[in-house]
């Protein structure tokens, strides 16, 4: 089929477009992902933290 | 009511005595216009900024705001007057309204100044050749009342919330200009109609009457949030 | 216990995502984008619109504004339990609330910047959507600055529980009056979002929101857990330290 | 805003139940049970940070405990706290006035607040009696301490106040400012309650009738001032002015 005008037009805001939106897409599930990991990393400092005081609390009182 | 007047008056009494709001509200609007001047008129490159004329209105009246408003407790905040406050059977509500009151006051003292001041300077359509203002440039009185009965009350409920922090002024703008957007944002577009001319009063009407809207549920959340942020 | 639910509704919230995603790339017909100059007929059917790619991007970018106000809500909500009964963990939960809305209100952000950039190509004009955004933006940073600006942690808690319900009052005003503005002039934007959702889209557009609303309440749910460990961890150790002292 | 009616002598002039108030992880009152008749001249010891004066001012209404109850004249701090704010006086170190505004002034503008009926005489009154009659004009800002703190005390006393809470008041005062202090507290002394918080053992003891000595957020010793004597010889409590209260007139600040 023979470049048609009509159809770059119609696919010209495709090709345009597209990396923006994968982009968008991408970013989206990064900064999601990376919010996720932060807050489970804490999570898991904090429960360490807390167990080495619980540890440390009945070691003194015994 | 009576508590009301009593101290409206007192503000009054101050600041009349001092001028400590007004004169610093008023240098410093003059500053702005000459900014403005500088920045746009000096020299060959100087632009017709009639279309622009609301948006630098707007511009001029948040920050000649901010300065008057994180002044307005200065007098509470010496001789720590705010406790005494406190300390009186006094209803927040009450003591919150007469700060707005006092404070719209002085912003409007300073406004019926300013912005003559800059038409003189700015819109006399002299030899750049500035557009010449709608016939119902007048009209813009009103945006102006709504935009400053805004800025009063939410400015004071941020400048009490702001009294207790340590970087006091800084702290009032970054709060004050993302609450005041929405307002500013009506504002500005129903001044632009009037300055520019309205072609349809109806929207002109509408957008004013938005304006209005965020002022009153703004005060009445400051008038119902008001002992909160007070108290010690 | 409960940090299972959060995970499962983590989970959830991905796997929605993620259907919606595939769903949005593979099934649902593009929507139709600017007119033509005049009807082609290629591979036997009408075509009368420019294919509008970057409407793609709708499918995600309105779920996460919507999930970034919800999450205002609920932190408004949090800051009025507060000040009603001075509890110091619906405190932490308004505060937990409102940076999950920030998460969400920068991804509102990214992707409305990027569907600007791919429909108009600038990266920024001041489009009343967008700039509200920047606006709420500005207004939840404010909020965390004002916790960091005061000491003593009870005003803090009682002076950002004030503001975290004059930040929600005014995101709304905020999203309401641009929108309100705009309705009155006629609707200039072609093919606007919302109008002319053809079922399978609304179907999409539904599951990638509830994916975002999920998400965005395992986030929640986890990060207060979090925090509310670390708060009962300093009170312990400053027991502890108080007792080891004495 | 009527003047507050006399309530009936036996209403305590403060009831403390279990008060409790935390900054944080700190407790500034730790569970605090107390009452203080009415008519009593109560003087609070204690080391900086014990709770003095955070205990003061939730008696004042301008803080709230964190938990358990506190009634001021009957009232309770939580529900009737400005039934409680029309009926006290508070005078601390700061002087709780308005710099621009004149003695006079000042005066009218809080008589007004407190809805006090003949305020303009009543001011006349005070700033004879404080002495500040001559300076009725000047504004606040252009006053010594000793005459702030006069002033001070002429507002406190403006809607005639059944409880008078001082928080160490005679910081800053030199001796012939407590002097004038303590006469005037004399003078108005007839069947108000007061509430003194003092770093001075001194000038403190000389007008208790009760004592109440708080060490970190716990009450260490409540009760009248002869068993303070009692309990302040049987500890042999060094604390450095504690000899037997020696006739002297003013306190040293």
């Amino acid at each position: 089929m023979e470049p048609n005008a009509i159809l770059d037009t119609i696919y010209s805001d495709v090709l345009a477009g597209a990396p923006y939106v994968i982009a968008a897409y991408a970013l989206i599930w990064l900064v999601l992902f990376v919010y996720v990991v932060v807050v489970i990393s804490r999570l898991k400092a904090t429960e360490k933290r807390m167990a080495l005081l619980e540890e440390l609390v009945s070691k003194g009182n015994d | 009511m009576k508590q009301f007047m009593t101290l409206l008056r007192k503000d009054l009494k101050i600041e009349f005595r001092t001028f400590d709001i007004l004169s610093s509200m008023g240098i410093y609007a003059v500053l702005v216009l000459v900014v403005f001047g500088v920045a746009f008129m000096l020299g060959e490159n100087s632009y017709d900024i009639t279309p622009l004329a609301s948006g630098l209105l707007w511009v001029l009246a948040v920050f000649t705001s901010l300065l008057g408003l994180n002044r307005s407790f200065n007098r509470e905040r010496e001789f720590s007057a705010l406790e005494a406050l406190l300390l009186s059977p006094l209803d927040r509500g009450v003591l919150f309204l007469s700060k707005v009151t006092a404070n719209a006051l002085f912003l409007s003292i300073v406004f019926v100044v300013a912005v003559p001041l800059f038409v003189f300077l700015f819109l006399q359509g002299g030899v750049q050749g500035n557009g010449v203002l709608a016939p119902s440039a007048p009209l813009v009185l009103a945006p102006l009342a709504v935009g400053i009965l805004g800025i009063a009350g939410v400015g004071t409920l941020l400048a009490t919330i702001t009294l207790h922090t340590r970087g006091r002024d800084i702290m009032l703008a970054l709060l004050f200009i993302p609450v005041i957007f929405p307002l500013l944002y009506s504002c500005v577009t129903a001044s632009s109609m009037a300055l520019l001319g309205i072609s349809d009063s109806m929207v002109f009407l509408q957008t004013l009457g938005m304006g209005v809207g965020y002022d009153v549920i703004m005060i009445l959340v400051g008038w119902m949030l008001y002992d909160f942020v007070l108290n010690g | 216990m409960t940090r299972v639910f959060a995970l499962i509704s983590l989970a959830l919230g991905a796997l929605l995502t993620t259907g919606a995603f595939i769903a949005v790339f593979f099934f649902v017909p593009i929507a139709n984008g600017g007119e033509l100059a005049q009807v082609a007929n290629i591979g036997g059917e009408q075509v009368t619109h420019q294919l509008w790619f970057s409407q793609k991007i709708f499918y995600f970018h309105v779920p996460v504004a919507i999930a970034s106000f919800a999450a205002l809500a609920l932190g408004a909500w949090h800051s009025i339990q507060y000040l009603r009964t001075k509890r110091p963990v619906c405190d932490l939960r308004a505060r937990t609330a409102m940076e999950v809305g920030l998460i969400f209100i920068i991804l509102t952000m990214i992707s409305g910047d990027l569907w600007t950039r791919s429909d108009w190509n600038t990266w920024w004009n001041w489009d009343p959507r967008l700039t509200t955004y920047l606006i709420l933006m500005l207004l939840v940073i404010a909020y965390f600055i004002l916790r960091v600006q005061i000491e003593s942690p009870e005003r803090r808690a009682r002076i950002s529980a004030v503001f975290g319900i004059i930040a929600f009052a005014n995101a709304a005003l905020s999203m309401l009056i641009p929108r309100l503005m705009e309705s009155m002039h006629p609707v200039v934007l072609s093919g606007s979002a919302d109008s002319g959702l053809t079922p399978p889209m609304l179907a999409a557009f539904l599951t990638a929101l509830f994916g975002m609303l999920f998400i965005g309440f395992g986030l929640y749910y986890l990060r207060s857990m979090q925090l509310e460990l670390a708060e009962r961890l300093a009170l312990v150790q400053a027991r502890y330290d108080e007792a080891q002292g004495s | 805003m009527a003047s507050p009616s006399k309530k009936d002598p036996a209403t305590p002039a403060v009831e403390l139940q279990s008060l409790t108030r935390n900054f944080g992880v700190r407790t500034a009152l730790n569970k605090l049970d107390l009452t203080l008749p009415a008519g009593a001249f109560l003087t609070i010891f204690g080391h900086n940070g014990a709770g003095k004066t955070t205990l003061l001012r939730i008696l004042a209404t301008i803080e709230q405990a964190s938990s358990g109850e506190a009634k001021v004249l009957g009232f309770s701090t939580k529900t009737e706290a400005d039934e409680i704010r029309a009926r006290i006086g508070f005078i601390s170190h700061q002087p709780l006035l308005y710099a621009d505004l004149t003695a006079e002034e000042n005066l009218l503008f809080f008589a007004r607040l407190y809805g006090v009926e003949n305020a303009q005489e009543k001011t006349r009154a005070l700033l004879a009696k404080t002495g500040l009659a001559s300076r009725s004009l000047d504004v606040a800002r252009t006053f010594s301490r000793g005459m702030i703190q006069r002033l001070s005390l002429a507002r406190a006393l403006l809607h005639d106040p059944e409880l008078i809470l001082l928080d160490e008041p005679y910081t800053g005062l030199d001796p012939q400012g407590t002097e004038t202090l303590n006469a005037l507290i004399d003078e108005i002394r007839d069947e108000r309650s007061f509430i003194l918080v003092s770093h001075h053992l001194e000038s403190g003891l000389e007008r208790a009738t009760h004592v109440l000595t708080l060490d970190k957020g716990r009450i260490q010793f409540y009760g009248t001032r002869n068993e303070y004597e009692n309990f302040v010889d049987a500890t042999g409590k060094t604390s450095k002015t504690s000899q037997k209260t020696s006739q002297c007139t003013g306190g040293q600040a």
